[in-house]
């Protein structure tokens, strides 16, 4: 089975950087309706944050560069969004720890431990209508995928369509955490922020990583 | 977009330039975006921190200085800032009797300050934390991110400021704390949205007969809209869920702080000030203490909200001690 | 139209009876709408009273205090107070060292103070004027209504104001107004109209990418309209004709004001300052002190005015004084 | 020739009330234009507080009756107009003295008392741009129609035409005086609103003193 190396790796943050800076005004957007209007600009001043790393400086472990990752969205992003990918990127780099490739099931470890970082920092439960709720489903379709004998490139897309599915399911959605859960009631019909960016990193994967 | 600004990105770094050219007494890092007092850390004093988004000056970085702030952190605008800015904040600020973090409790605000709390207390810094979340339009619950931080904010950071100058422990600041955020509540409105410079158009749009009743200050939708009312009408929608949310009894004493949202000019903000101290003295509420103008703010945002906190003799003591900042100055 | 009110005619009324509840250290005349400190007359003080229309608060009645004024008498929005008002303030003040009259250049308040000064005068007290003209947007000539005055204004109940407290005459002082009026200009810009109450609709109207240059206090139209330019062109276009006019020399030290018109958030306002001085710095002229806010504004216009002030020590000590008003307080 | 009796004099009060009332927005458009927008609201007020004046009090003499209308603007009005529509009003009282009522050529005498009394409290040249230029051709046409013979209906048709030029005059002109003036050029263009109100005065002249 063909193992995801460090250069693919970076290409999945490249690629998520862009999906990211294309999508900033639609994110910012359905922030302007549940929330603050910022999250589009959020993750764009962090990824481009990222991505100036990665003209910057040499990786040969996928610890360093997710570690790297991971602290440069929590020093550049603030908000909800910083610390809660922050932390995804931190929990994916020390579970796949000092190596230079992942095969595709430790790939999915690496994104599970990534998911379980989110509910540490943020305790999001099902329902919540967070990005919770696009990186769950779209975790354990990956693993179920590549359990089940899919190839890398199956799986991810399996995941990615997951994550939209769990991305459009929020919009019925009642929030429970965020500032979107300030709106109680108003808050259904709106198609979650954070889901929607998550929605982007799995396409980004599904787009980069085989 | 109408607003005095270069470019939407250099906003905030811009507006630190010229705090620190106007506020000669104040030291800022532009490069961590932290404003600090000039004499920090003061030796034998806790040192008292906060940061947030900005957009709501002179929130946070107006209050640094002798008897409120030794730090603050602001953020993008209505973005919490980050465990980077926090953990230098704090370490410097530490004079060996700790720091106090005040929090708004937004979600954001709540994770980075945690990020930057474990990382000090990591570096042996003794960090605690006191969490505002005074604004009752906002339901709490335990399975939600809970009530806003919104105008008791203010009022603690200079109560705690305060008793921390008298050299009161971290722990007696964090427990004062928390008893001034019990003992307050707030609820704001909104005639217009603001513009988040990066945004570069309204958040929400309200029709020129509506109102926008329980916003937040950071352009977030309120809990209901209703038809644009008078003064007297709007000081009772957000008067009563507040004297409501405590309750306050007859006899109480309260300081009243009647805060505009930015947009809205003093003139207006003294008239609701006249509609809620008739609404309290009709219920039997005494104003010991009143503070009225634009002091956690929302950008542009047209607007008021009103903030009561019960007071009692230490919490009017505190309020009357002698404050050196941009925003609030007296007694020196 | 997006304001805290009642009825557009009640306004000024109505905010006098918060101004009451919120600062019982004053004491409002409800009747003539007079804004008097709690103590006057001063024993031993020569009275400073001032006034103009409302809508540019704190201007005057939150300058009314121990160190600033002994009254204002604040008119209906934009208009000039009556001749009452201005005669029974006056007979109020006085302690026996006559009173003087601050008064913005415009014609409405100079016609009158002028009615009221000579009424006083015919009642036996003793009156001296000062009046404030230091609008560098208007052409000053003999023949016309000659140049506004704005942000000076502040500056010069300020600063005199502390010379009253040190028992200065009646004629020092109007020739301490003098002085201070002769050393400063200010120039204003703004990026969108205010809303008379009473008249329902922007005064003027302006395009998105519009703004007006040399604009007033009233929601008068300004100079000339452009493009809308950054907050460095914008500060360069209102300091130059201020800098100009004096002209400042190399090596002068000025206060540096700027001035929110009452609709730009306050972090727009540090940005602007940090231009300000910025551009100051390059032409050799130095901050001696400054003042960033919202303190003489035209209801909820966007927008800024840059006033700078020749300090020498006399006027910086005078800066410096305690100062105990709802708007501006320091040193007690 | 006719004279103009006290309740006439209290019609014509009524009547410019009635005048403001009706054009308040217009002059205070007028004045948003190149002022301040208030000169309607301005007149408006004081002029309801003259009619409350009227409904109040008994008069029998021309000066009690504009002494307490003078008096009644300069308390209520405010502004540039206040002193100068006041002051107009105490000198034209205190010009027409202890009397029941004006002949024709007295009530051109107290125009012209009035009218002096704008200049003394103003300071306006012909040409300025202000109230001044609707005023003084208005008591110039009176005056020179009274004294060619004509009748007091006739001579007011003649004061009321000559205002009305006069405030059309003012629209060309660059203004010199009041708050007009901070326009310089642009203010070449606009009518002037106290030239109009002066304007409406003069038509309650001609409509309720003959
Ligand atoms: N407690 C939480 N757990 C998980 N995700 C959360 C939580 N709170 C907020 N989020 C996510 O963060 C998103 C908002 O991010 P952003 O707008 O950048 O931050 P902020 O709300 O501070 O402005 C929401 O759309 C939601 O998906
Ligand atoms: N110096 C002056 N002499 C005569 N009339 C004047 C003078 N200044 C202003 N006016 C008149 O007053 C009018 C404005 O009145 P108003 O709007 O009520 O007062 P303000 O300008 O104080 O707002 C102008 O249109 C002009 O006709
Ligand atoms: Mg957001
Ligand atoms: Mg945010
Ligand atoms: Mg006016
Ligand atoms: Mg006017």
């Amino acid at each position: 089975m063909a193992a995801v190396r460090l250069h693919s790796l970076q290409a999945w943050l490249r690629e998520f950087a862009k999906l990211i800076a294309e999508n900033k005004d639609y994110l910012t957007q359905l922030d302007s309706a549940i929330g603050d209007a910022d999250h589009g600009i959020n993750m764009d001043r962090g990824m481009r944050a990222v991505v100036t790393v990665l003209d910057n400086e040499e990786f040969t472990r996928v610890a360093d560069l997710f570690n790297k990752v991971g602290m440069t969205l929590v020093s550049s992003v603030g908000g909800a969004a910083g610390p809660l990918y922050g932390t995804y990127f931190l929990r994916f780099g020390i579970n796949a720890g000092d190596v230079a490739e992942l095969n595709a099931a430790r790939l999915g470890e690496a994104f599970l431990a990534g998911l379980e970082g989110v509910v540490a920092r943020g305790k999001p439960e099902p329902g919540d209508k967070t990005m919770f709720d696009a990186m769950a489903p779209a975790t354990s379709a990956y693993n179920a995928a590549i359990d089940s004998g899919h190839e890398l490139a199956g799986a991810l897309q399996q995941a990615r369509a997951a994550a939209e599915q769990g991305r459009d399911d929020t919009i019925p959605m009642l929030a429970k955490k965020g500032r979107a859960s300030y709106l109680g009631e108003r808050s259904i019909g709106h198609q979650d922020p954070g889901a929607t960016s998550t929605a982007l990193l799995f396409a980004a994967a599904a787009a980069a990583l085989p | 977009m109408k607003k005095l600004i270069n470019a939407p990105d250099a906003v905030v770094g811009e507006a630190l330039l010229g705090m620190e050219a106007a506020h000669p007494e104040l030291v800022v890092d532009h490069e961590l975006q932290i404003i600090y007092r000039g004499d920090a850390p003061v030796a034998g004093k806790v040192g008292v921190i906060s940061g947030g988004g900005s957009g709501h000056e002179p929130m946070h970085g107006g209050y640094v200085g002798m008897g409120m702030l030794d730090a603050a952190c602001p953020g993008a605008v209505f973005t919490s800032p980050t465990p980077d800015q926090m953990l230098a904040a704090t370490k410097k600020v530490d004079a060996g009797r700790g720091v106090l973090h005040v929090v708004k409790n937004y979600t954001g605000d709540i994770m980075n300050f945690e990020m930057a709390a474990e990382l000090a207390v990591a570096e042996g810094i003794e960090v605690k934390s006191v969490i505002t979340n005074d604004d009752v339009a906002v339901e709490d619950s335990l399975y939600t991110a809970g009530r806003r931080g919104v105008g008791v904010t203010v009022l603690l950071e200079k109560t705690v400021g305060a008793a921390a100058e008298q050299g009161r422990s971290l722990d007696e600041l964090a427990a004062l704390g928390e008893k001034v955020n019990s003992n307050g509540r707030s609820m704001g409105m909104a005639l217009t949205s603001c513009i988040v410079p990066a945004a570069g158009s309204p958040t929400f749009d309200l029709g020129d007969d509506e109102m926008e009743i329980g916003i937040g200050i950071h352009g977030e939708p309120g809990r209901y809209r209703e038809p644009r009312g008078t003064a007297a009408e709007i000081a009772e929608r957000i008067l009563a869920p507040v004297v409501g949310d405590f309750p306050l009894q007859r006899g109480d004493t309260v300081l009243a702080f009647v805060n505009g949202m930015g947009g809205t000019p003093l003139l207006e903000l003294y008239l609701m000030y006249g509609e809620i101290a008739k609404l309290l003295d009709a219920r039997g509420i005494q104003i010991g203490r009143s503070l009225v103008g634009n002091y956690i703010t929302s950008l542009e945002m047209a607007g008021c909200s009103v903030t009561l906190l019960r007071l009692d003799d230490e919490l009017t003591e505190l309020w009357d001690a002698p404050v050196n900042t941009p925003g609030l100055r007296w007694g020196v």
